[in-house]
């Protein structure tokens, strides 16, 4: 028999650039875990893809199809917050069914009453805003202006991020809200820019309004210095500004201690035809790989998929890289600890089901982002 | 803040939104004032026109511009073929019914584009174009062609629906379809015509948008409110107030950065809208009230 | 059109049979119009007069019958292509555009005339001195009466063959109302068939040339406008007496 | 194992159709008997959901309230708070006819849904608020579902008595009137401006306790969920398909386009796999299409209002 | 009990009343001719305040009532009809009539729950009178189809039937005539007498059928250009020599 997956992804409403990468590189996981044997001494992985849209009417609708009628093993996603928290309340909780998001960053999924089934494999918004903050500091960057996306991910990163600068005894010069998918940010970055700044801090998605932003920033010469969030980690920028345009730009993005993870996946996902640089793939691929690895240690009993999530990347045991599966498998096998360090970072589940998050400062090098420094 | 700041960083910014908006705002009031319904796939039709036109570029590599008209042609076809398709046999039933239709139309060509296009960010050209300096004023090419394009488009077509039979056709058949018929005018071809120039215009619309940020799937849909907001500012209805209606809210959006938190500038349009229709309920220009 | 001979008959309503829903308002209803004729109908609200009038424009269902206009076979033709056949209607609501001017009323009336109109619009203004002066207001805000007199002035822009007049002096003035009779008869002597539907029964009788009575749908009477007129039956059922 | 998760399914897919049928029902209310064109449900809609949250979730430090009460006290605030927001709305925009009410209406809807966004303090901006408790919640899944289905289909079933009786009341008759022609109901005694004010007060209420329902079936409520297409939108596709003016019709319409919404997922999963996201658009594609399917053959509605025929002909 | 003192209207530049006076006494049928666009609806509109007017009074049974609404008169006893009929098109027939008695409690949200009894009996006591006036018109075969879907008689019938739904002190009528079948006009004739005497109703009535306005009018008000041109007997008004050229149409001289 096979095991069913559940792929939950806001395929259709306002993040529909971002989530088909982020399905294929989990996809992906599975895929290797496919070809090298199978799950449970043979078995195929098979994934059922349902739609979230962005919002959690779809959502909760389209993962109590899976679970109930496609009857999958687990879910990774959905992608955004507020859909993570309804499914996790309606659906995963209640069925006992494990959610691993690779996306969801509100610091709210952190508290949730979940049973233990919920998980993810991007750091709350906490981490990264801190260690981005502590970073630009220590390069020396003492003022800067924010200017983030009105939504869980941009509000959450842009809050911690400003927390920590000014407490670094950085200033902010400029901090500003928007909303996505307007024309024009121009009369935006132009308040933004009146504190004196020359470094803009972005918290938005490179092929959204982040990328609009950028752009009108760059032509008419608002400020010099760009950095932004894993979410401006995209090609986007690169594809339609130009790398030689983007000299002063910079990206924070999770990263893990083996960043031989990180190589296997960028080499594996961009001969599978996709873009390493792509927002939040590698978690996506770190979220399908670390249940795929639970599920193997389950024995693939669906109630105990969720404490094995935690199990199989707690930080203990014998280090497994992203791609490993055949070694996992074996020492899985043998009865000994794993410990799975993904490629975007090296896991490490709290009990909440959160993950600390390591991070590095990108810069673009050639066509795409190569690291720059690491951040703590 | 020097008058050339004000002008470069937030009047220019706005009247290029707002000529982008117009456009837009044009093709809504004309489907409003003559067929009376509010046209839900306004905005998706234009993000096909610009995914065509972008096509167009990729496939002969001939400049955007000269993409333009092809790409406009051809949603005029699209905008004629879905009348016939799914508006026509509603058309004696009431107008709310041809919305929902609409709506239905958004969903199915937005599922088209992401289809054939994908929902990768796109743009015509790629790489930075930095404005230029005129006396002080920084303007980019495309954005001073913009704007003389939206003014041609716009007084092409006031002519020729003032000039024409087929202005006054289109009035009668908006008044009293009917009656309209009873004299001689034939409905099937005014409607037609009708949808022709409103894809032309959806297309131009969605070109324009395109050419001044990027390309993206939903980039007409998350317009859609603004340019209705413009439309019926100006006055339902009528080409020149909608044309005003858009470069107001476009202005207006740009401006309101300078007095209200940023977070709030997508209301700006609506509370602009507001206010205005308080002092004069049919819109700036006098429109119908339908 | 203009080569059929003097003895076709400008309209033939055979056996018309049409409703608007599934029900059947007409049923067989059988009208004639000679050249150079005016026939009115009369009958009472709701017999379908105006129906009747519509079913000839193919405005509703037409289920049975045929309707034939100077020999030629029009029975589910468009509205648009019978005008251009020479008929004109003016019916009896809605007859104006209201959110245009008097003077854009009249010009839709031209709308299928080629070249200059302004003498037929000299002729409309002379008829109704009150809509030269009220031109450029919108007909919707005009006075029943004057809308009235924008319905008919439209009708008379085009030079039909037929006309047919829906009630066509309600709400006008005891002046207007002798002067609409006029203007049909005059109409009438430029080779032109009229079929008229009337409430001012007794004046429509005296010069029409024939005329039907309809209720319920159906032929009641037909003849010649006095010998109707003279029926003590229709005199008191539809005529008041 | 299989049958009874296809039955999970089809108890939440119920509990939506529920939550919907309200939001529709209170639509009818405004457009189908007194012809306003209200298109900002969502901001009704998120008012009711926010009021209830903050109602009965326990205290926290992302946003205001967090007064623990008991649910019900939360639904009738989340219908009064809808409510009085309503109110001077209403005086503002129902001066607006017809479209020009819709993008009124749509304009305040986003300006309430970008409060909600951006007012931290009082709703919890982007995080919204979590932990909000679904009553008769048990640790049995299909008992939870089971049980909040049928307090969604009571409430359901007393909205839709009450606003039946309403219809065919004298007030549903005067509302249709108005709706039909301003001026003669005017001349007819009908204070006008009020009665509309009152249907819209009225529908907005109804509108505020679907939100609540939902963020409690949720458990948590985040401004995703007020987006225009999910909240505005379908809810008019519902009552439209279904026929306005008829409650059934409205109820009806939430069934078949929800149906539709959520089964047609299963229609395009039928693609091979690596069309699977090419098959959530080809979705949203047949979605599309099935709407025009339902407007060709029953472009009155499927249930259209009905006449109120008069039941003996002569006593 | 209505005096209507120095009333203009204007629409932008164009005065479609102009200083107009005239008064209406209890009791009588008040004619108003007029040529066409002479003012008469203008006039019945500011009475009935659907339009505001631009300068003037109105008082009615001795009130000032110059900027009421609509539906403030109505309750005060004041009917009108519409030239133009503004018939509740999606309502049936039926509806339209029993949508028009006043004080009705089941247009009370709570009253509807609280009183359903009493509500429910009134509502048979004004179905029955819906039903009494249909059979009047003659329109009881239509009483279920929508009132959109009459003929443009019966919707005049209609409009005429909404003013014998409640019980008014003055009834504006516009044009009662235009369209209806003599026979029936005859009826409805008789009709608006019975009701000035035995229920002691006023009307002011406009109408263009002379043959009407002879047989129910004293006084008749003559109207042109916005104003009142001369008001006295219908003998009197007949003869006038500026009535019989603007309005009737007649060289002046020649016999009726
Ligand atoms: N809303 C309006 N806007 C502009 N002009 C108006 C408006 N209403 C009426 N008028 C003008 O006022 C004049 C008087 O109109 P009114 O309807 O009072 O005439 P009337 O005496 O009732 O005529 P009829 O006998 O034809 O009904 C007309 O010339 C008309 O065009
Ligand atoms: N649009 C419609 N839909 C359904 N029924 C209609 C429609 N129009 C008219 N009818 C019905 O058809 C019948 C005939 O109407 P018609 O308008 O032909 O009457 P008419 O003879 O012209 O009367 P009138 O003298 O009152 O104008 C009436 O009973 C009316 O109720
Ligand atoms: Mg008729
Ligand atoms: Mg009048």
């Amino acid at each position: 028999a096979d095991v069913k997956v559940g792929l939950l992804g806001g395929i259709s409403g306002p993040i529909a650039a971002m989530a088909p990468p982020m399905i294929d590189a989990a996809k992906l996981a599975f895929a290797q875990v496919n070809e090298q044997g199978g799950v449970l001494g043979g078995q195929k992985i098979v994934t059922v893809v349902g739609d979230s849209a962005c919002n959690p009417q779809n959502g909760v609708d389209a993962a109590s199809k899976l679970v109930n009628v496609e009857q999958v093993t687990a879910l990774v996603g959905p992608h955004c917050s507020g859909p993570v928290i309804a499914v996790a309340n309606s659906v995963a909780a209640p069925a006992g069914v494990a959610l691993i998001t690779p996306s969801g960053t509100s610091p709210e999924i952190t508290g949730l009453d979940d049973k233990g089934t919920v998980y993810r494999t991007v750091p709350s918004d906490d981490y990264q805003g801190r260690a981005l903050a502590r970073t630009l500091v220590a390069q020396g960057t003492k003022n800067v202006a924010v200017a983030y996306l009105n939504n869980d991910y941009g509000s959450g990163l842009a809050g911690a991020f400003k927390a920590e600068f000014e407490t670094q005894g950085g200033k902010i010069s400029g901090y500003a809200a928007h909303e996505e998918g307007k024309a024009s940010y121009r009369t935006n970055l132009a308040e933004l820019s009146r504190g004196g700044a020359d470094t803009l801090v972005i918290f938005d998605y490179g092929d959204g309004s982040g990328l609009t932003i950028l752009r009108q920033a760059l032509e008419n010469g608002f400020f010099t210095n760009f950095v932004g969030g894993d979410g401006m980690k995209s090609d986007a920028p690169i594809k339609e500004l130009g790398a030689e345009n983007l000299t002063t730009f910079v990206a924070s993005s999770p990263m893990g201690e083996a960043s031989s993870s990180l190589d296997s996946f960028n080499k594996a996902f961009t001969a599978a035809g996709g873009s390493a640089d792509a927002i939040f793939v590698a978690n996506s691929y770190d979220a399908a790989f670390v249940l795929a690895l639970a599920i193997e240690k389950a024995g693939g009993d669906k109630a105990k998929v969720p404490a094995a999530i935690s199990a199989v990347s707690d930080g203990k045991g014998e280090a497994v890289a992203a791609g490993e599966w055949k070694k996992a498998v074996e020492l899985i096998k043998a009865g000994k600890e794993i410990d799975y360090k993904g490629a975007a970072g090296d896991l490490n589940f709290d009990a909440n089901g959160d993950v600390p998050g390591a991070y590095g400062l990108f810069s673009i090098d050639g066509e795409s982002f190569k690291l720059q420094t690491p951040m703590n | 803040m020097t008058l050339l700041e004000l002008m470069n960083f937030y009047v220019i910014p706005g009247l290029v939104l707002g000529s982008i908006y117009a456009v837009g705002a044009v093709g809504i009031t004309l489907v409003f004032g003559i067929l009376r319904f509010a046209h839900l796939a306004h905005g998706d039709l234009a993000t096909f026109g610009a995914f065509a036109a972008l096509a167009v570029v990729t496939a002969s590599g001939i400049s955007p511009w000269a993409a333009l008209p092809i790409a406009m042609a051809l949603c005029a076809l699209i905008a004629i073929g879905i009348d016939k398709v799914f508006y026509d046999y509603l058309t004696d039933r009431p107008k709310i019914i041809t919305v929902m239709a609409s709506l239905g139309i958004a969903l199915m060509l937005r599922a088209v584009i992401q289809v054939i296009w994908g929902v990768d960010t796109e743009t015509y050209s790629r790489g930075l174009v930095r404005p230029e300096n005129y006396w002080g004023l920084r303007l980019r090419d495309r954005e001073i062609f913009t704007m003389l394009a939206m003014f041609a488009i716009v007084g092409v077509l006031w002519v020729f629906l003032q000039k024409t039979k087929w202005g006054k056709a289109m009035r009668a058949m908006s008044d009293n379809p009917d009656l309209a018929l009873l004299s001689g005018v034939d409905n099937r071809r005014t409607t037609m015509l009708t949808w022709a120039i409103v894809g032309a215009l959806c297309a131009a619309s969605g070109f324009f948008l395109g050419l001044n940020t990027e390309l993206k799937a939903l980039m007409g849909w998350t317009m859609l409110l603004p340019m209705f907001a413009a439309a019926i500012l100006g006055g339902v209805g009528r080409v020149e107030g909608a044309v005003l209606g858009g470069l107001v809210v476009g202005v207006a959006e740009e401006l309101s950065v300078l007095v209200l938190p940023s977070e709030y500038k997508a209301a700006m349009a609506f509370v602009i809208l507001l206010l205005i229709l308080l002092v004069r309920p049919t819109g700036l220009l006098k429109g119908k009230l339908l | 059109m203009t080569n059929t001979s003097k003895t076709t008959p400008t309209l033939v309503m055979k056996d018309v049979r049409a409703g608007y829903g599934d029900a059947d308002i007409l049923h067989d209803i059988n009208i004639k119009v000679a050249r150079r004729e005016i026939v009115s109908i009369i009958g009472p609200n709701g017999a379908g007069k105006s129906t009747a009038m519509k079913a000839v424009f193919g405005l509703l269902n037409v289920r049975g019958g045929s309707i034939t206009v100077a020999g030629q076979d029009m029975t589910g033709w468009k509205p648009n292509k019978i005008v251009q056949n020479g008929v004109c209607y003016v019916p009896q609501v809605n007859n104006v555009f209201r959110e245009m001017t008097v003077l854009e009323n009249l010009e839709m009336g031209a709308f299928l005339r080629k070249g200059d109109f302004t003498a037929a619009l000299d002729r409309v203004f002379s008829l109704f001195p009150d809509l030269r002066e009220r031109r450029s207001a919108m007909a919707g805000s005009l006075s029943g009466g004057q809308r009235q007199m924008v319905a008919m002035g439209r009708a008379l822009m085009l030079d039909p063959v037929l006309l047919l007049l829906d009630e066509p002096t309600a709400g006008l003035s005891p002046k207007y109302m002798e002067q609409i009779f006029e203007i049909t008869r005059s109409v009438r002597d430029t080779d032109v068939s009229i079929l008229l539907v009337e409430q001012h029964a007794k004046q429509a009788l005296t010069f029409s040339d024939r005329a039907y009575v309809l209720a319920a749908g159906q032929n009641r009477h037909e003849g010649t406008g006095e010998g109707l007129l003279a029926d003590r039956e229709v005199a008191e059922m539809f005529l008041g007496g | 194992m299989e049958i009874p998760g296809i039955l999970i399914y089809a108890m939440s897919m119920a509990i939506f159709m529920g939550i919907y049928a309200i939001l529709a029902l209170g639509l009818n209310i405004q457009w189908g008997f007194t012809g306003l064109f209200n298109a900002g449900i969502a901001g009704f809609f998120a008012v009711g959901a926010y009021t209830s949250a903050l109602v009965t979730s326990a205290l926290s430090a992302n946003h205001l309230g967090g007064l623990d009460l008991p649910v019900p006290v939360g639904w009738a605030a989340a219908m009064l708070v809808a409510g009085l927001v309503a109110w001077p709305i209403g005086k503002i925009c129902l001066r607006f006819r017809s479209d020009y009410l819709a993008i009124a209406t749509i304009g305040v809807a986003e300006i309430i849904r970008l409060v909600i966004k951006s007012e931290g303090w009082l709703t919890g901006g982007a995080r919204g608020v979590t932990k909000i408790p679904r009553p008769l919640a048990s640790d049995n899944y299909a008992l939870s579902e089971l049980s909040y289905l049928a307090l969604v289909v009571i409430v359901l079933f007393c909205i839709y008595l009450l606003v039946e009786k309403q219809l065919k009341a004298p007030w549903g008759r005067m509302m249709r009137g108005i709706r039909d022609n301003e001026l003669a109901a005017n001349a007819m005694g009908k204070n006008i401006e009020r009665r509309r004010l009152e249907a819209f007060i009225f529908g907005a209420a109804i509108m505020g306790l679907g939100g609540a329902m939902l963020a409690h079936y949720y458990r948590s409520i985040t401004p995703e969920a007020i987006d225009p297409m999910i909240a505005t939108f379908l809810v008019w596709i519902m009552l439209i398909l279904g026929g306005s003016g008829n409650n059934r019709g409205a109820i009806l319409g939430v069934v078949v386009v929800w149906t539709i919404w959520s089964m047609s997922e299963f229609v395009t999963d039928q693609l091979p796999e690596e069309y699977a996201i090419k098959a959530k658009y080809m979705r949203v594609f047949i979605i599309g299409l099935m709407l025009q399917l339902v407007l060709r053959f029953r472009p009155e509605g499927i249930l259209p209002e009905a006449d109120q025929k008069s039941a003996q002909r002569r006593k | 009990m209505l005096e209507v003192d120095q009333l203009t209207k204007s629409f932008g530049g164009f005065k479609a009343v102009q200083s107009c006076s005239l008064s209406v006494k209890e009791g009588t049928i008040t004619g108003l001719v007029g040529p066409n666009g002479a003012g008469k609806t203008t006039l019945f509109n500011l009475i009935a305040g659907a339009f505001q007017p631009t300068s003037g009074s109105i008082h009615f049974m001795g009130k000032d009532v110059t900027s009421l609404s609509s539906d403030k008169l109505f309750h005060r006893g004041l009917v009108r009809t519409f030239q133009i009929p503004h018939e509740f098109h999606r309502l049936t027939v039926l509806e339209n009539l029993m949508l028009v008695p006043e004080n009705q409690l089941g247009e009370n949200l709570l009253a509807n729950w609280l009183r359903s009894g009493q509500v429910r009996a009134q509502e048979e006591l004004t179905r029955q009178k819906a039903w009494e006036t249909l059979e009047f018109l003659e329109l009881t075969h239509v009483a279920d189809e929508r009132a959109g879907n009459l003929s443009g008689g019966q919707k005049k019938l209609l409009e005429l039937g909404r003013t014998m739904m409640t019980d008014a002190k003055l009834v504006l009528l516009d044009e009662p005539a235009a369209g209806v079948n003599r026979t029936l006009l005859r009826k409805l004739e008789e009709k608006i007498q019975i009701l000035n005497k035995e229920r002691g109703y006023t009307f002011m009535l406009i109408e263009h059928d002379m043959e009407m306005i002879e047989k129910l009018c004293d006084p008749v008000i003559c109207m042109a250009e916005g104003s009142v041109l001369i008001a006295g007997s219908f003998a009197q008004v007949r003869s006038d020599k500026r009535v019989l050229e603007a309005y009737l149409g007649e060289v002046v001289g020649d016999a009726a």
